[in-house]
């Protein structure tokens, strides 16, 4: 089969973008929407046709799951070092196309209510297919090359959306964090390339995770302070991994990044662009589980453990809606990356790889609709603050019911997507380490504490006054609520270890009953705990914030992070470097050429001097010179 | 007439008919059409060069050798290879860009377009030539008239930075010219005579010592043109006085020169020379590139944040060229290329905003996005190129110059290319501060709100550095290709 | 040649006088006494001519020529010289050397 | 006896010519010139050479000092002192001066002259005859060369002489 059609699926998106993008002050808004939907709708069915060609039609041979990779040359480095751009179509890529087009197509749609009237309507949706082609890009990519290509421009993508506003002060310091900090793990990322390609011999995926190819046999042959030097490698990939998925400590972005529009939210902040970094692990699977016996993977288990509980503590405690979910995305990732950190690599071993793959899937279908139930809210009431919010379930149906499914799917609720996924994690963490076990029950219960705290906040309640009387968004909004609310319960029923898995082979996974009644238990704790606190308002969650003191201000400040990076960035590297390095170079630097001039010319005026104009100082240096002249002569032939 | 020596025929021509010229109508349409057919040319040199190599495996092709000094057996010799086909096309569109840009220049147009395209001669002059001497004689008529258009046409200071410029820069060629004397003079050292012919001197092994003494010179003398630390202080100052298109000639293309001419004759020549000396140069260039890139995070001047970037992107030039292998010098000649279209980019855009705003402060603007989008849209992707987004040129030449760097496992290049690597990082910082504070956020002076929009040449001027810069950067195998090849001769000298 | 004077003899007074004459020129600031001193140098050079010519060549009298040339050469040189000195002195009121160096530069 | 004056009018020169370039009063200072002058032609005399002693008293003394005389009483109040230049460069000076006489004098005697023994004296005639002559040995040529400088001399001394004050 060849699948070298599936290039169209980026190239549409880009072909949108550069329409709209050089005539955007020459279409209308309404076109520019139907343009930009109308290509991604083909997108999607081009992805979808594939997936179904890839699952099951012509993706199995026997019982592996193959690949299938188109490329081209696109650059040559050294006779056996180049990069290729191409497609790749296997397990996980198809998966990701999936997830991609659809939530992109949804979210095309929503904004076309969403951002109606807007003065950039065009620019906007121009951006969109900008991010969905290069997100495609990097889902599609066959090498680390590639992959790095389409992850620095979904990183402008990013910072181009959430600068949407660009006259908003918060949101270009925004838009300007995001970049610099993903630019920064990108830096790692760059380095870790370097390395595996130097050392690998190459950069193609194929190559790289060959089980028998010279990486994976061979990574003990260098060290470096301890450790393969390919395990470096692998760790500086994860930091440009962790950057991008917004893992400990370089999640300081995402938060502030909720300052672009809300779908824009939705689709990068939530569904896609971040779970690159678990796309990116999941790529490279086969070098971190098998080079040093998996040093990098615990590494990445751990990170994503600490994030995942880091993220939880501060969701509880904010406020401002879209924070609270984007911590919870900080959180839901942690939690994938933790299961790719704790997964074994063939057969049942593989569960967290699957479990990992399954919770991106159905996080990207529960959390987009999240994220677009909040951006109905907005658009409803014009506020993020959930202080100004209470009651609106009367107001607006559709939005409640939705939010609820995706509500209880995140807080892993019995029979909702996120309860198979999050059930699958926590199988496999707990065969592999109690302790990151524990931490998942744990974060799973605050979970479901905090987003049932936001959903009782926003539905019930206070009765609010509202300025103007909340409604319910148009259809063009609700569709896409009701679809995504649709997918966030079936999702869980699709049987993923069929179809994603660490070793192209399908296995049977079951539930685990035990593990899975304690997570519910937790889960609904939570749930009965928020219902107890928010559904009436009251005073009691003050009562217990104030229990916990000086802990809350710090999870309310997201743990001072924001400051010691700005203090970091100001106080160190902008004025104890930067400032004295432009002082040093105006001062001494080229102190030191103007001294050179000065000195010439100081130097001139003294010699200047010498020309006096006297003709006895003439004389004097011609008699001089003629005596010290004769004495040389004399001394050299006549002595 | 061969088809090299057109590239400084059709100059003099347009500058004996620019002489003729009254009025400002006029001269522009002269120098434009002289610099079009130049532009053209170079289009056609790229067809003839590939026709010409189909059959042709010389290192140079179109060689035409006319002796016109005999007694020191200076020749002028010409020929190309790939890297000066590239050179020669970043020249030339550079060139008609300024030109463009240039479009409303009032006072002494007749005589700014004439230096220009003087310059422009002796820049065209400078690639194309293969004798020593004949390259350095068009290497100082490429460099002089900057000192009138910086002095003349110049704004602030200029009258300082035009003679800091010209004196640097003469005091580097001095030194250069050493060097190329002590080549010239150890060129017999294979038995034949005394020669400046860069082809017949890369024959002969100059003795190892005299390549240790001329080697540095050498370097230095054209490295002061690449901005090489602690030698970049004429560029900022030079850069900030001079007038748009004298800006983007110089970052774009005269800084160029430097590198090439390291290239060229340094590394070509002396090649022991280069081995013994790397590691000293090297951290030069390290330095360079990174404390560039710092000190424009705090700079205020348009034009000196640009000028800092050009002292930290050249820095890569120099230690990419100082890696000693193929692919950091396919790194080293496309981030010429690239860095020679972004910077003339920039320039012309900083030239087109101040002739707005009539500030250079970024501190005193903001919104320009919503007043003038053609031209901010334009130094955002300016910006995004220049810190090395996939797509555009910068990208694909940071990357050969990387993983060229990277086949270095010793420490010492291992260091010194993670921190050249760190600069990326800080290049976003600086690019990004100017577009956010520039660009975005609310319009706060009103009379910004009546600015007018970009004009057709200022648009032609844009769109035809615009142009090469994403065509680097989208398929960059054509040309990193045709340079690679060309490095081959090169790189065997070095083993 | 003198009976019982050498040439030894003369040719030190000569030179004796002669950078006698030098120092003069050195350090005088008059422009009529730096004249003087050119005198005595000339002075000390037309004796070497004449002494020469006795001592070493007295058959031909090319030197007692020279002397003769020299002589009327710095007849002529002091009236230019003079001439010059009262033209000064008409312009500027002063013979003295540190006035005359507006030609500096 | 000869070598007795020889040394009388020699010590005699040598403080003149030392008071000659140090004097402070101008006028005195030529007439010290003056002695060495006819110092000079003393030992023009003593070498025989009656002719070269008769030109330089009257050449010199009778023409050149009278001419320096006049242009001093023009241009200068003889009774003033005339500045002195500063001590250090008359050091400065004398000890370059001195130098330069020592190196003559060690050139001087270093050297071995091949003085030729002879006591003829020449005849006036024969320097006249010399001069005219267009033979070899002839000095006919220098000798108009020279009148035609005097001539010229003399009308250059009287226009420069005669010159315009320049414009205020």
């Amino acid at each position: 089969m060849d699948f070298s059609y599936t290039i169209l699926i980026p190239l549409i998106p880009l072909a949108v973008f550069l329409l709209l993008g050089i005539n955007y002050n020459r279409i209308k808004p309404a076109v520019s929407g139907w343009i930009g939907s109308l290509g991604l709708l083909v997108t999607l069915v081009l992805s979808y046709y594939t997936a179904y060609q890839y699952f099951f039609v012509v993706g199995k041979i026997g019982d592996v799951y193959q690949s299938f990779a188109t490329q081209w040359r696109w650059m040559n480095f050294t006779d056996t070092l180049y990069i290729d751009m191409g497609v790749l179509i296997d397990q996980i890529s198809v998966m990701m196309l999936v997830v991609v087009s659809t939530i992109s197509f949804m979210v095309h749609l929503y904004s076309r209510g969403y951002m109606k009237g807007d003065p950039g309507y065009t620019k906007f949706f121009a951006f969109l297919s900008l991010f969905t082609f290069s997100m495609m890009g990097l889902v599609l990519a066959v090498n680390l090359f590639q992959i790095y290509i389409f992850w620095e421009l979904v990183g402008v993508s990013s910072f181009l959306l959430i600068g949407y506003y660009y006259t908003k002060p918060s949101a270009i310091a925004a838009a300007k964090k995001a970049f610099i900090v993903t630019r920064f793990a990108d830096l790692g990322f760059l380095i870790g390339i370097l390395i595996i390609g130097y050392y690998g011999g190459s950069y193609d995926f194929a190559v790289l995770t060959d089980l028998e190819g010279s990486v994976i046999t061979n990574w003990a042959s260098t060290s470096f302070m301890g450790l393969s030097v390919i395990t470096w490698g692998l760790l500086l990939i994860f930091m440009g991994g962790a950057g991008k998925s917004a893992m400990f400590p370089l999640h300081i972005w995402l938060p502030d990044a909720m300052e672009g529009p809300t779908p824009v939210s939705a689709l990068i902040h939530a569904a896609t662009m971040v779970v690159a970094g678990v796309y990116l692990v999941a790529r490279l699977f086969p070098l971190y589980y098998f080079v040093e016996d998996g040093y990098a993977l615990n590494v990445v288990a751990w990170v994503g453990a600490f994030s995942a509980l880091f993220a939880a503590i501060i969701a509880l405690t904010q406020n401002d809606i879209k924070r609270v979910l984007a911590f919870s995305t900080m959180s839901q990732i942690g939690y994938m990356m933790l299961a790719l950190g704790v997964s074994g690599y063939s057969g049942h071993d593989g569960l967290g790889y699957m479990s990992s793959m399954f919770h991106l899937f159905t996080h990207a279908m529960f959390k987009g609709l999240l994220f677009l139930g909040a951006g109905s809210i907005i658009h409803a009431i014009h506020s993020n603050n959930l202080q100004d919010m209470g009651g609106l379930r009367k107001y607006m149906p559709i939005t409640h019911i939705t939010f609820l499914i995706a509500a209880l799917s995140i807080a892993g609720f019995p029979g909702f997507a996120g309860f198979f996924s999050k059930d699958e994690i926590l199988v496999a963490a707990f065969e592999h380490n109690k302790l990151i076990y524990i931490i998942g029950v744990l974060v799973a219960g605050l979970t479901a504490f905090y987003m049932f705290r936001l959903y009782f906040g926003i539905f019930w309640g206070k009765d609010t006054k509202y300025e103007h009387k909340p409604h319910e968004s148009p259809v063009s909004m609700t569709f896409p609520l009701v679809f995504l609310a649709f997918m966030s319960v079936v999702a869980g029923y699709i049987h993923f270890s069929e179809y994603v898995t660490a070793d192209h082979m399908s296995f049977e996974a079951h539930l685990n009953y035990p593990l899975a009644a304690i997570a519910v238990g937790v889960g609904l704790l939570g749930i009965l705990t928020a219902f107890v606190f928010y559904k009436k308002p009251g005073n009691l969650p003050e009562k217990v914030s104030k229990g916990f003191g000086s802990l809350y201000h710090w999870a309310y400040d997201k743990f001072y992070f924001d400051e010691l990076y700005l203090f970091i960035t100001k106080e160190i590297i902008f004025k104890r470097i930067s400032a004295p390095f432009a002082w040093f170079d105006r001062k001494v630097v080229d102190g030191t050429m103007n001294l050179i001039g000065n000195s010439t010319v100081a130097g001139s005026e003294k010699i200047k001097k010498i020309q006096s104009g006297r003709v006895q100082d003439y004389a004097f240096a011609f008699i001089a010179g003629v005596v010290v002249l004769a004495m040389i002569f004399i001394y050299k032939w006549i002595i | 007439m061969d088809i090299l020596s057109l590239f400084v025929v059709v100059p003099i021509v347009t500058i004996l008919a620019l002489v003729f010229a009254k009025e400002l109508k006029q001269s522009r349409v002269i120098a434009a059409s002289g610099m079009l057919v130049q532009f053209l040319m170079s289009l056609n040199l790229i067809y003839a060069y590939f026709k010409e190599k189909q059959f042709n495996d010389d290192i140079m092709v179109f060689t035409k050798d006319y002796l016109w000094f005999e007694k020191f057996n200076i020749h002028y010799a010409i020929g190309v290879d790939g890297i000066s086909v590239a050179m020669i096309v970043l020249a030339s569109i550079v060139v008609l860009a300024g030109i463009f840009i240039s479009w409303k220049m009032e006072d002494l147009h007749k005589e700014f377009f004439i230096a220009l395209i003087v310059l422009a001669t002796g820049v065209f002059g400078f690639f194309i030539s293969l004798d020593l001497f004949t390259m350095f004689l068009f290497y100082e008529i490429a460099v002089i008239p900057m000192f009138l258009l910086i002095g003349i046409w110049g704004s602030g200071p200029k009258e300082y930075s035009a003679m800091k410029l010209t004196l640097m820069l003469m005091g580097a060629s001095a030194i250069l010219l050493v060097g190329i004397l002590g080549i010239y003079f150890n060129s017999n050292a294979g038995g034949g005579n005394l020669t400046y012919n860069i082809l017949e001197i890369a024959k002969v092994n100059i003795p190892v010592e005299a390549q240790n003494l001329f080697f540095p010179l050498t370097f230095i003398g054209f490295a002061v043109l690449g901005a090489l630390f602690p030698f970049h202080t004429w560029s900022p100052d030079g850069h900030a006085s001079a007038p748009t298109a004298v800006s983007m000639l110089h970052a774009g293309v005269l800084m160029k020169l430097g590198g090439y001419g390291v290239f060229r004759v340094a590394m070509y020549l002396l090649p022991e020379g280069a081995m013994t000396w790397s590691n000293f140069f090297i951290v030069l260039s390290v330095i360079g590139v990174f404390y560039g890139a710092l000190a424009a995070i705090k700079q205020t001047d348009l034009k000196y944040i640009n000028a800092y970037s050009s002292v930290s992107h050249l820095g890569m030039v120099l230690f990419a060229l100082l890696m000693l292998n193929k692919t950091a010098w396919n790194g080293a000649i496309l981030q010429s290329l690239s860095h020679g279209f972004m910077t003339a980019l920039f320039f012309a855009l900083i030239g087109m905003i101040y002739g707005r705003t009539h500030t250079r402060d970024v501190t005193k603007m903001s919104g320009l996005l919503k007043v003038i989008p053609f031209i901010s849209v334009m130094y955002v992707i300016a910006g995004l190129a220049s810190l090395g987004l996939p797509g555009f040129s910068g990208f694909m030449a940071e990357m050969q110059i990387f993983v060229g760097a990277f086949q270095h496992p010793d420490m010492f290049h291992r260091v010194a290319t993670i921190i050249t690597v760190s600069a990326i990082v800080v290049t976003a910082v600086y690019i990004l501060r100017v577009v956010g504070m520039m660009l975005m956020g609310p319009v706060r002076n009103d009379e910004f709100k009546g600015f007018e929009k970009a004009t057709w040449y200022e648009r032609t001027g844009v769109i035809l550095l615009l142009i090469p810069i994403v065509f680097m950067g989208v398929t960059p195998i054509w040309l990193s290709d045709m340079i690679r090849e060309s490095l081959a001769p090169f790189i065997e000298r070095m083993l | 040649m003198i009976q019982g004077i050498s040439i030894y003899e003369i040719l030190t007074l000569t030179s004796a006088i002669f950078f006698i004459g030098v120092y003069g020129f050195l350090t005088r600031k008059n422009l009529i006494t730096m004249l003087l001193s050119i005198e005595l140098i000339l002075n000390a050079s037309a004796i070497n001519f004449v002494v020469i010519n006795k001592y070493l060549f007295p058959d031909n009298l090319q030197g007692v020529f020279f002397s003769v040339f020299i002589v009327a050469v710095a007849a002529a040189e002091t009236a230019l010289a003079v001439a010059i000195v009262i033209n000064l002195y008409k312009q500027i009121a002063s013979v003295e050397v540190k006035d005359t160096e507006i030609m500096k530069y | 006896m000869e070598r007795i004056l020889f040394y009388l009018i020699a010590v005699i020169m040598i403080v003149f010519a030392i008071k000659a370039v140090s004097s402070r009063k101008m006028l005195r200072a030529v007439i010290y010139l003056l002695f060495v002058l006819m110092g000079v032609a003393g030992l023009y005399f003593i070498v025989d050479y009656t002719f070269m002693a008769a030109i330089q008293l009257a050449v010199y003394a009778g023409g050149v000092i009278v001419l320096i005389i006049f242009s001093v009483l023009l241009v200068h109040h003889i009774e003033l002192r005339l500045e002195v230049s500063k001590m250090s460069q008359r050091i400065v000076s004398g000890l370059l001066s001195l130098g330069a006489f020592l190196l003559t004098v060690y050139a001087i005697f270093t050297y071995e002259f091949k003085v030729v023994e002879n006591y003829n004296s020449i005849e006036v005639s024969e320097i006249g005859h010399g001069m005219l002559s267009y033979k070899a040995g002839g000095f006919i040529l220098p000798f108009e060369v020279i009148s035609v400088l005097l001539v010229a001399v003399m009308i250059g001394a009287i226009i420069i002489a005669k010159g315009k004050r320049l414009e205020q």
